[in-house]
Order: C-alpha cells, then structure tokens, then sequence
C-alpha cells in the first residue's frame, strides 16, 4: 500500500506537509548543500520587510533547555534584493516557495503583498507577530482588530490565486480569538506558532544575555504550547487549513501536529541541530503513518479530535485484516 | 570579505552530515584533542575551516552544535578521514564532549565556513595563536611551507596549561614563540609583544591568527601598524553553523566601503581584521547597512 | 565574609531565599523524609479549596522536553482538614509557611481568606490562575478586573498582618497589566509564573494524552518566559515584592531569577527528579552569591536593571581588594 | 489500604537519595537486569518497594525518573548494601537506562512505596507476575517461605523473551507454572488459566500479583471467586513518586467504603486488588470523595 503523502495549503497542493519554517532556512540555499530543496512539502523564507533591515545587535542567542532565544531582529536584505536574488534561486531550484513578510504598518504589507503579485510565490505566510509602530510597538498578532486589519488589506493587495496564511503569536490571552479575527478578514489558513517571549540573564556579566534584551523561545521546550494553539484553532476554526510549528525534531512530533490539525507542518530550530531535518522528517512521517493505518496525510488531519469510537471504527476498516475480509 | 585576499577562499566542495567514531583522545594540559574518523568531513577541509558537533546524545536538553576548528585532517594515507579538533570544557556541552571515549559516536557537521586565503608562494608569514587558537594554524603552517612561504608562529595563552600544540609547531616549523600571561611557560606576556620584531625580522606581508576577540583585534592593529593585511579566525556564537539563523553576525566593512552585519560562519571565520569594526562589536552602529529599516 | 542570606516577602522575613512551589511539595510532610522543612526559606503548599476536590482523571501527566504537563486538578482535602492536619504539621515542623488557596470565584477565596485569619500563615499566595466558573470557566489571571476583584476581596477578608501574593499565569498577552491591576488592588506582592497551558497527543491512543485534555506546562522548558516574567513585572511595578519560580533547578537558575527582580524563588517540578532540590539550591546560591561579590541577597536583587555603568561601581566597591584598600 | 492486611506493612525507615555504583549488568530475554551498591536504599528495603532512577544524564532532556521494583537486596554479607532491578527498554528514560555500563552511576531515590503487606506465618500463598513483574516476587517469596509459608508461584508473558526470574524461582520455590500467550515456553496461555487450581491445591489464603493492570484485575477476579484477597503491585504513571505531586492517583475503596483517587507511590504501589476499582481507571466516577467539588 503506498502512502499519499500530499497535502494542501488552502488551494495549494503541496507533494508532502514537511516544510521549513520562516528564519531557520533563510532562502532555501545553504540547505540545498544537504538536500534537494524541491523535495521539502515548502520553504518558508525568512520575514522579508520592505528595505534593508540589520538586525539586532549581539548576542543574538541563548541556549536554553530544549529551546533556544533569538533576537536576529528580522535582518534582511529588503524585498526587492529578495526577489532578485533569493526567490528567483528558489524558482529555478524547483522548490514551493512560502514567502513570510512583515511589516512596520499595514501600508508596508500591503506594499510588500503588491511587489509579490507577479512573483513565483506559492503560499504568502503574513508574519504578524511583529510590532506595530502605529500602536505603540503592540504586536500585531497580540490584537484581533490590528491583526484583522492588516490581513484583510493583505488579501485585497495579494494575487487571487495565492493563499495566505496569517502567523500567529502563541503571546495572547486567547489564541482562537486571533484567530477567528483573521479568519473572518479573509486568511486562508493560519501558521502557527511564532515563538514565545522569553529572557535569559547571563551570568557573567550579571545583565539580558541578548542584545535585544528579550528574545524569542523555540524549539522541542515550546512544542506542548504549540500543539495546544493547534488544538485550540482546529476546534475553533475547524476549516481553516493549519500550517502547524514548534519544537517539531521528529516524525512523531510532525504527526502529533497533524493529528491535533494541522494540514502541514513547518520544521524551525530542529534544522540548527541537523541540517537535514526536514527530509529525514518527512520519510520519518511516512512510516509514522504507515504503522499507524492510514493511507493518506488528509485522514490524520484532526484525527485526535475524533471520539475514541470514531477513531476506532476508522481505523477497523484500515486494518490490514478488515481489508482481506471484506 | 576574506576571499578577496586570495583564490583559494572558496571552499573546495560543500559542508557534510556524517556520524565520526572516536578514533583517539588525548589530553593536552587543560584541553582534549580528539581524533575522529569523519571521511566526507576530512575530504573537502581546508585548513580554517571548522566542524559543528552535537553534544549531549539522543535526549539531550542541548539543542546546539558546538563548533571547532579542525586541523590534523587526513583525507588520505594511513589514517585515511580523520579529523582533529581540541576542546577546552568550559560549558555544558564541551563539558559532556570531553567526557567522550574512545569509540564513541559523534554527530558532525562539516567542513564550514571560509578557509583561510593563501598569499601568493613565497610570502613570508607570521601566525599568531592564543589558547586553543593555534590548533587551526598548524595546518596553515604547513601549507605555507609547503607552498616555500617562510613561516613564524607566536603561540600564547594565560598559562603553561591553556597552551596548545608549541611542540608540534616547532617539529614543524623549527622554532617557536611562546607566551604566558603569568610567565609559567616561554616570556611573560602577551602574543602581541614579539609580533612587531617577527614581522621586521621576516619581512612578513600578511599575519594569521586565531584566538580570543580581544587578542585578534590587538593582532590586528600590529598588522595595521606594519601597513600588513591580518586574517583572523573569529569565534561568534553560533546556532547553526550553515548560515540560515543569522546569529552570528558581526560588522564588517566591506569592500564596497558599506558596512554590514554579515555571517560569521559561511562569510567567516576567517576576516580581513581590517574590515571588522571591532569597537561596534555588540553593538548597532547608525551608519550599519540596514539599520535605518530597523 | 558571612553572606546574609534573608530576604523578605512584603513584611515577612525570610531566613533564605528558596521555597517550594505550590503543588510540587504538598504540604511538607513527604519532603521532610529528606531535609527538616524548617532550614528553607518556606514551603508554599498545594493550593487549597473550600471543599474536598478528587481532581482530575488520570493520566495527569505527560513528559516533554525539559518539561511536563500537568492535569492534577487541584486535588485535596479541603480547607478544614488542611488545618487540622497540613497547617498543623507545617508549624510543629518550625517551617514558615506560604498558604495557597483557590476559589471557583471571588466569595470562595474570602472565605478561604477568612477560615485562614486566625491560623499560623506567613504569607497567603491567592492562586488566581484557575478557572472562574462566573466566567464561563475563563481564567481569574487572564482578566485585570477579575484578578483585581478577586485580590481586593481577599485583601479585605485577610489577616492585615499577613501579606497576600497573587499567583500569576503566563498565559496573558500583558503580563504588566495583571500586574498593575492586582498591585493597585491591594496585593503585597506577585508570584510569578504559574504553568503554561498546554497539550500532548497519546501516538498509542492518538488522543490527548492527559486526562484533562489540555495541562500546566512546567520545568527547565519554560524558565525563559518566566525569567522574562518576572523582567517585565519587576520593571513595571519595581517596588513589588517578587517570588519568582519557572524551571529553576540550580543555584545558578535561582540567581538569574534574583537578579532579573525577584526577592526569593519557588523550586517546583525540580523537586520530583531531585527531592532535595530546594535545599541544595540554597547552598548553591550562597556560593554564587559570593563568588560575585554579593554580601546579601537583598543587593542582588533585580541587579540585572542596573545599566552597565551602576553595576560595575557597586561590583569595584565590593571586590576583596577594594574592601582591603578602603 | 495495604497496610491493613498486616502490620510490616510500613515501610522500616524512610527513603534516601543516594548516588549507586553499577556493579553489574545483566541481559535476560528482552531484559536487563542492573546491580548497583546503593546501600542507603538497600538497608531499609522490604519486598514490594521500588527505586525511582534518574535518566540521561546531567543535560538530560528527560525530568522525571523512572520508577522500578527491587528485589536481590543485599543489605549485609559478601555483595553489601547492593540492590537489583530489571528493565524492559520501552521508551526515551529506559532505552538509555539499558545501555549504562558497569561503573557507572545512578541517580536513585528509594525504597518507595508501602512493602507486600505478610499474612501470619504459615499461610500459604500463590504469588503471580506477569512479565518483569515477577521480579519483585522472588524476595516475596524467600520471605513466605522463611516464615513457613507454602508458596506456589506463576510466571507468565506474551512470549519466552518477556519471562523473568522463572528460573531463579524454580530455585527458590522448587516448582514454577510458565504461561506464554505464544507458547513459547512453558503452557500456552494466560497466568490465570493455572491460578484456580494453584489456590485449590494449596488450600492458598492469599494471592500476590505484579504485572500488568489487565492481568492485576483478572488475578484479582480469582482471588476474590474463591473469597481470598489479592495484593497487587499497581504500575501508574509518577512524575515524582515520593508522595508529593499527585500525577500516580488510582480510585481506591476506602474501609470506610468511600472511594478516593489515592497516590499509588505512598499508598501503594501494593493495593488490595478488591479496593481498586478497576473499571473507574482513568474516569471521574460521580460518587468519588470530591468529584462534587470539582
Ligand atoms: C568557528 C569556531 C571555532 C571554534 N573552535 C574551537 C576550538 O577549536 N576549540 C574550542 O575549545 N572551542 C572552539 N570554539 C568555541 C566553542 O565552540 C565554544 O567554546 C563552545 O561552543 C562552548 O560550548 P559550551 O557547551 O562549553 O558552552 P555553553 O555555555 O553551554 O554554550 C551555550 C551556547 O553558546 C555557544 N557558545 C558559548 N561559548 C562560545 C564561544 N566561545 N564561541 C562560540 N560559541 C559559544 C555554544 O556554542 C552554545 O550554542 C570555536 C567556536 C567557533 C565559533
Ligand atoms: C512502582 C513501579 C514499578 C515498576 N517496576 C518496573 C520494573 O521493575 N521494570 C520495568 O521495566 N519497569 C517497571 N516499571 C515501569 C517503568 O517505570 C516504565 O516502564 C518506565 O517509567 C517507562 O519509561 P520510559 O523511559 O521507557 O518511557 P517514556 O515513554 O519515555 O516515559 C515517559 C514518562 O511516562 C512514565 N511511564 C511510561 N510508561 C510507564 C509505565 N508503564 N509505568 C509507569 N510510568 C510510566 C515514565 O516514568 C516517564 O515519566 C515500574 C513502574 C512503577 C510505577
Ligand atoms: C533564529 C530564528 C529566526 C526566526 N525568524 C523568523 C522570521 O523571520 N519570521 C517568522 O515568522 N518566524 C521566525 N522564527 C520563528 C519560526 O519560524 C518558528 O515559528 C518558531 O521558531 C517555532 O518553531 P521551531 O520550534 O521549530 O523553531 C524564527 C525562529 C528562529 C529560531
Ligand atoms: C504537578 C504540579 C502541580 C501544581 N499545582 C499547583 C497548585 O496547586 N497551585 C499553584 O498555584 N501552582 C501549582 N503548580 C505550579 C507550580 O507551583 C509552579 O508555578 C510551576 O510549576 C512553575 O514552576 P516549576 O517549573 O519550578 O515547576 C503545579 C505544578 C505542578 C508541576
Ligand atoms: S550560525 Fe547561523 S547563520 Fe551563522
Ligand atoms: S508520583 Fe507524585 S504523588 Fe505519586
């Protein structure tokens, strides 16, 4: 029995759900050394902004147990170098490509959305778990009615034909709130989670360990607070395609994502420890599956929100057994 | 940056994932020199280039690799595909690394970043070595040689213990420098003492050097003093190693004259110490490319 | 040089800064087997309702990378055997005691408040970081205003000489702002943080591993974001009291809390993979302390604020030769 | 609850956290067997108590310790103050715990939990395990037997690589049943398809069962058609195992006929089996003491 391993991003269809996650794979380059970037599900870029961004001073990291702190502070090139150079290299090299952008405002995303219209962009992944300079350097995605309105103007700006999915941040009272917000103003699916804020004090120098004094906290420590936005999100929004993320190393932890809903996922720090991560991840999955009777990755999808009863009764009629007998 | 200074920066072939057994541990006062048998690491090395490991095994609650600079590489002969590299513990992770056996299993990331840039043959060269910082400078040396360069070597560290391959350099070269900071071992110092009369007496037109941030900027300035380019091996943190995190950024003037953070583990290690601008390390300068947009 | 090592929480003094934390230390008596409960700096007990509770259906706990979950429920005796035999054992046992209470909403914590007035408590900590059933189940500590009711009542309803700490959770997209609300409410002081909501899935039963569903996330894992809790706290209302805890498992993790603003720390999941954690702590952080230049606990703390500048000066007017000089 | 069957049902002294030795290691079927000088857990040690083993490591992944029935107690004599216990590598704590060497140290804290309540001297007793469940038997057993007990003992698993201890008991005892699911040894089938008639034939007034939660219930079953107890040691998920957390709770029958959710590492791991209420496992049963107040 093969495994359809394909799955789809709102209207996208995607080979396989295993993709990179956006500032762990910069454009998809220094991974192809490893391994064919067109046979990930997606690369998901790192957030591009309108101009050239430095980045943060450093220190721009701490380990911390099972997690990292980054402040990279979105360095880049700006979208029209990323254009240029980055997404051209990714359409030549076959892969799908996830653009991330962020902005400062909702003008610069919609700008950023309208210089993309006519690019080999496969997905958009709005990051909006940035600050808002209109709002006194609020997150966006820590507000319904900012996030809302920088998704809806997104959607209007973006070519038709191109989903977009809205990034959320896992820093909010109320996560399915985001998240109806966004999907009410047109998301076609939602990325979750974007890191947690975290500190770390160094003990040498007795003051924050990075240079943007706080930081965000990724890796295996976040994935029980990912799987819970995941959870939380496919209960309240259970059409929304969710392309899920955090702390995912292994095939188990990629299926334990799309079984609490996501319709991918996206694999972040996991690549810093092995840079072959997502490929090893993908046939990891398969088997995951394979084992577990499924035939496809779409019958996972939610599968542990079904009643025990549902599930077994599914899964009767995939047991090799069942199939012989019937 | 650095492969403007010669044509040999690129990197022979791309970085590889592979498990390395154990293949020798040594101990070399407070550090421990590892050999391990890593044939696709081995195979592309240049010398400066480093090796990115994983600590702590299957469960680890460290999530990072840990990098070294490689030197001792046999990518043929009798220990055909073995790597060296040295470990000083002074963390969690180098702690669990040096606790390693022969035999064991080490997961390695390799070769990365920039080799160093050789000068045209015959150029005569001064290489300068703090701590574990000279390990990557013996196979520079021999390089240098091998290509007729005349070669001196300064190695320095606080103390006797913290010293690192002066034997094998003098096996190599015939003499070398030693410098103590308390005087336990060579003269009481610091690597930037002898450096001005060994570049003099050698006529030296470029200077390497690996070792602590402050002592590459020092090494640097001595360089400069002479109107001599100085390349040096920097040590950022680094989460990934391959150039997609972009944690290991440091400002560098390029040669464009713009100044930009760039990405000490594919651009680097090795920089132009000219080109860094070493008083904003930490720091955001103003005039930083990109630093407007933030 | 002797290190002082007492510390206070509000008008309470403490003989060290380390306590337990609540849940992860009952109420004392299975610890003792250990180490005499008197030598630290207190224990806060499990947090305690009005009436018996089962808490919840096992399995109550799942663990994750540098962490676990947990869905005990707050299962306990209740109030009047928690006296009679718990708060009684605490006070022949010599040991200060931090008493944790938890109401289904506002009338249950004062009377809680009011069952404990006369009763040998140090400090109340008010565990609003659970369910409010005159909410629709909605967190006390997700909501400024309930958590102000909540604390302003029991505030009233308390012993005046015993100071009540409000026990805060993460889960918030403003800390600061609970923060502000509980202090202007009347609270003493904060206890920061309570567990992360979170979730795993069973890869056997393809559900929810807990049988909460969701759980507490807590360990090493999550002691960034309480370290940047705790940050944030300390530096929106400086002169509140701050008992920090999250993941410390070392006198090092107990000093980064120290420094970054709280006056004493709670050691909580730690205890079950080290029983004799809280004690060990202690003498680690004396010896950090020390080694940094330290003669009390009380100039360390919230030393991290410090700019560069004020830290070196108080750090040259402590190194042994300057004290040998002056 | 277990204590009221008889009065060594306390534990002698209470648990200690020590550092052991592994002094041995050793492999029966899919089992390792560890002996390790821990003489602090070994002296206060009555059969039916277990330790809880810290795993991975200092920078270790993994916070909770593993819990695992002693037996093969040492506390005097040739191999003083050692301890053994047996491990079925399942998953992330005890695939590590498996490959730790001779020499070696662990982290333990024990002995946990209330010991196999004795009946007076003289009764006769049928002792069941399931799996490594057998392995806390063995010192049950020379217990019984040192008493004057007449002791039958039933040994069962899925398979001959999942049997332990049969051939020490066989020792022991002089006689030992051998069920396996597959046939693979001894007669195929389940422990309690002997246990009827092991009762008869001794005239037994008590069952003693380790093993799995399904087998504990079905023992518990005949024990009770034949209206003698069981004792059964119960195997529940415990992040701390000292009593503290709450994580291990079962709902138990009180002898005040009230049933509460009750630490099985404090209270247990030994219940009487017709106290549990099997079938509420993993629920909330409406007429549990507090499930009002939830
Ligand atoms: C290119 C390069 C070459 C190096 N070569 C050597 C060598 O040959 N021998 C040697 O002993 N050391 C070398 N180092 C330094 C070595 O990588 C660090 O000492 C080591 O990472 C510290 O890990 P830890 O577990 O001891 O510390 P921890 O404090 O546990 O480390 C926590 C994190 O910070 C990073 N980190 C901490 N200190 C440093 C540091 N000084 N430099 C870079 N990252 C750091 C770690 O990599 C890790 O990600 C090199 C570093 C770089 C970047
Ligand atoms: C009182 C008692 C005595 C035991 N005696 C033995 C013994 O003699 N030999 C033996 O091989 N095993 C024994 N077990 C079971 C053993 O503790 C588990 O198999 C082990 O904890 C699983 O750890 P892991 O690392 O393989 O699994 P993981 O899946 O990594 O464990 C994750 C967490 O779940 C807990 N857990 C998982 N499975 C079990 C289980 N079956 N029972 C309890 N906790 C579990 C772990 O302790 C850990 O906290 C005993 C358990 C208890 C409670
Ligand atoms: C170094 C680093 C840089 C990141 N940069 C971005 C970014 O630019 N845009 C974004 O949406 N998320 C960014 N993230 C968040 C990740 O995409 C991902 O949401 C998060 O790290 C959780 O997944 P993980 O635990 O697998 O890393 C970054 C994460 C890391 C560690
Ligand atoms: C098993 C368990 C039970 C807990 N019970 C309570 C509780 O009853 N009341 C409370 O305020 N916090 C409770 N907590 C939260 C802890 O007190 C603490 O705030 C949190 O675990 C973070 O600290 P730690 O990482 O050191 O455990 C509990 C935590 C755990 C792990
Ligand atoms: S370490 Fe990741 S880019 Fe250099
Ligand atoms: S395991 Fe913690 S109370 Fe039993």
């Amino acid at each position: 029995m093969t495994m359809d391993m394909t799955t789809s991003l709102a209207s996208v269809e995607l080979a396989n759900p295993v993709l990179t996650a956006s500032g762990c794979a910069a454009a998809g380059r220094e991974l192809s050394q490893f391994f064919d970037v067109a046979d990930l599900g997606g690369v998901v870029t790192k957030s591009i902004m309108l101009k050239p961004r430095s980045g943060r001073p450093t220190p721009r990291m701490a380990e911390t147990p099972s997690g990292m702190l980054n402040s990279i502070g979105l360095q880049g090139p700006g979208i029209d170098s990323f254009i240029a150079n980055d997404l051209s290299w990714l359409r030549q090299a076959g892969a799908r490509t996830v653009v991330s952008i962020a902005g400062h405002n909702t003008d610069e995303f919609v700008s950023l959305a309208k210089r993309l219209y006519h690019q080999p962009v496969d997905v958009l992944e709005v990051n909006i778990s940035c600050p808002n300079v209109e709002s006194r350097g609020q997150v966006f995605a820590c507000d319904p009615i900012a996030s809302a309105r920088v998704i809806s103007a997104v959607r209007r700006a973006t070519n038709p034909n191109v989903p977009i999915f809205a990034k959320l941040s896992p820093d909010v009272t109320d996560i399915t709130q985001i998240a109806r917000a966004v999907a009410d103003a047109g998301a076609d699916g939602i990325s979750l989670i974007n890191t947690l804020l975290g500190l770390d004090i160094d003990l040498d120098t007795m003051r924050p360990t990075l240079g943007g004094t706080t930081g965000g906290l990724s890796g295996p420590a976040i994935r029980p607070v990912a799987l819970r936005c995941v959870w939380q999100v496919h209960q309240a929004v259970p059409q929304l395609p969710l392309l899920g993320m955090g702390g995912i190393r292994t095939g188990q932890d990629a299926l334990q994502f799309i079984l609490a809903g996501a319709s991918a996922v996206s694999v972040g720090t996991a690549v810093f420890h092995d840079p072959t991560a997502p490929i090893r991840i993908i046939a990891e999955l398969e088997a995951e599956l394979a084992r577990r009777g499924f035939r496809s990755v779409a019958e996972a999808v939610g599968f542990a929100h079904l009643s025990a009863e549902e599930q077994a009764a599914f899964l009767a009629s995939r047991s090799p057994v069942a199939g012989v007998a019937s | 940056m650095a492969g403007e200074a010669g044509d040999q920066a690129q990197p022979a072939a791309g970085p590889v994932q592979e498990t390395g057994e154990i293949f020798d541990v040594t101990r070399f006062g407070e550090y421990t020199q590892f050999t391990v048998v890593a044939p696709g690491v081995a195979r592309a090395y240049q010398p400066g280039q480093f090796a990115a490991v994983a600590v702590g095994g299957v469960e680890t609650s460290m999530l990072l690799r840990r990098s070294f600079a490689l030197y001792g590489v046999k990518p043929g002969g009798e220990f055909a595909g073995t790597i060296q590299f040295v470990v000083a513990a002074n963390g969690r992770g180098t702690e669990w690394l040096v606790q390693q056996k022969i035999g064991a299993r080490l997961d390695l990331v390799g070769p990365l970043g920039v080799p160093f840039p050789l000068p045209r043959p015959g150029v005569p060269a001064v290489l300068v070595g703090g701590g574990y910082g000279s390990a990557p400078l013996i196979p520079l040396a021999e390089k240098l040689i091998a290509q007729g360069s005349e070669v001196e070597v300064i190695v320095g560290a606080a103390t006797a213990r913290r010293l690192f391959g002066d034997l094998q350099i003098k096996r190599l070269v015939g003499t070398v420098t030693v410098t103590t900071d308390d005087g336990s071992a060579g003269q009481r110092g610091w690597v930037t003492d002898p450096l001005p009369s060994a570049i003099e007496r050698l006529g030296a037109e470029i200077v390497y050097a690996c070792g602590p941030m402050g002592m590459l900027r020092a090494v640097g300035e001595v360089a400069q003093a002479h109107a001599i380019p100085a390349q040096v091996a920097v040590e950022e943190s680094m989460a990934c190693g391959i150039g997609v995190c972009m944690t290991c950024v440091l400002p560098v003037r390029g040669s464009d004259g713009v100044s930009r953070f760039v990405r000490s583990c594919v651009e680097g290690p090795i920089f132009d110490a000219g080109r860094i601008r070493w008083a904003d390390v930490g720091k955001l300068p103003a005039d930083l490319y990109g630093a407007d947009g933030m």
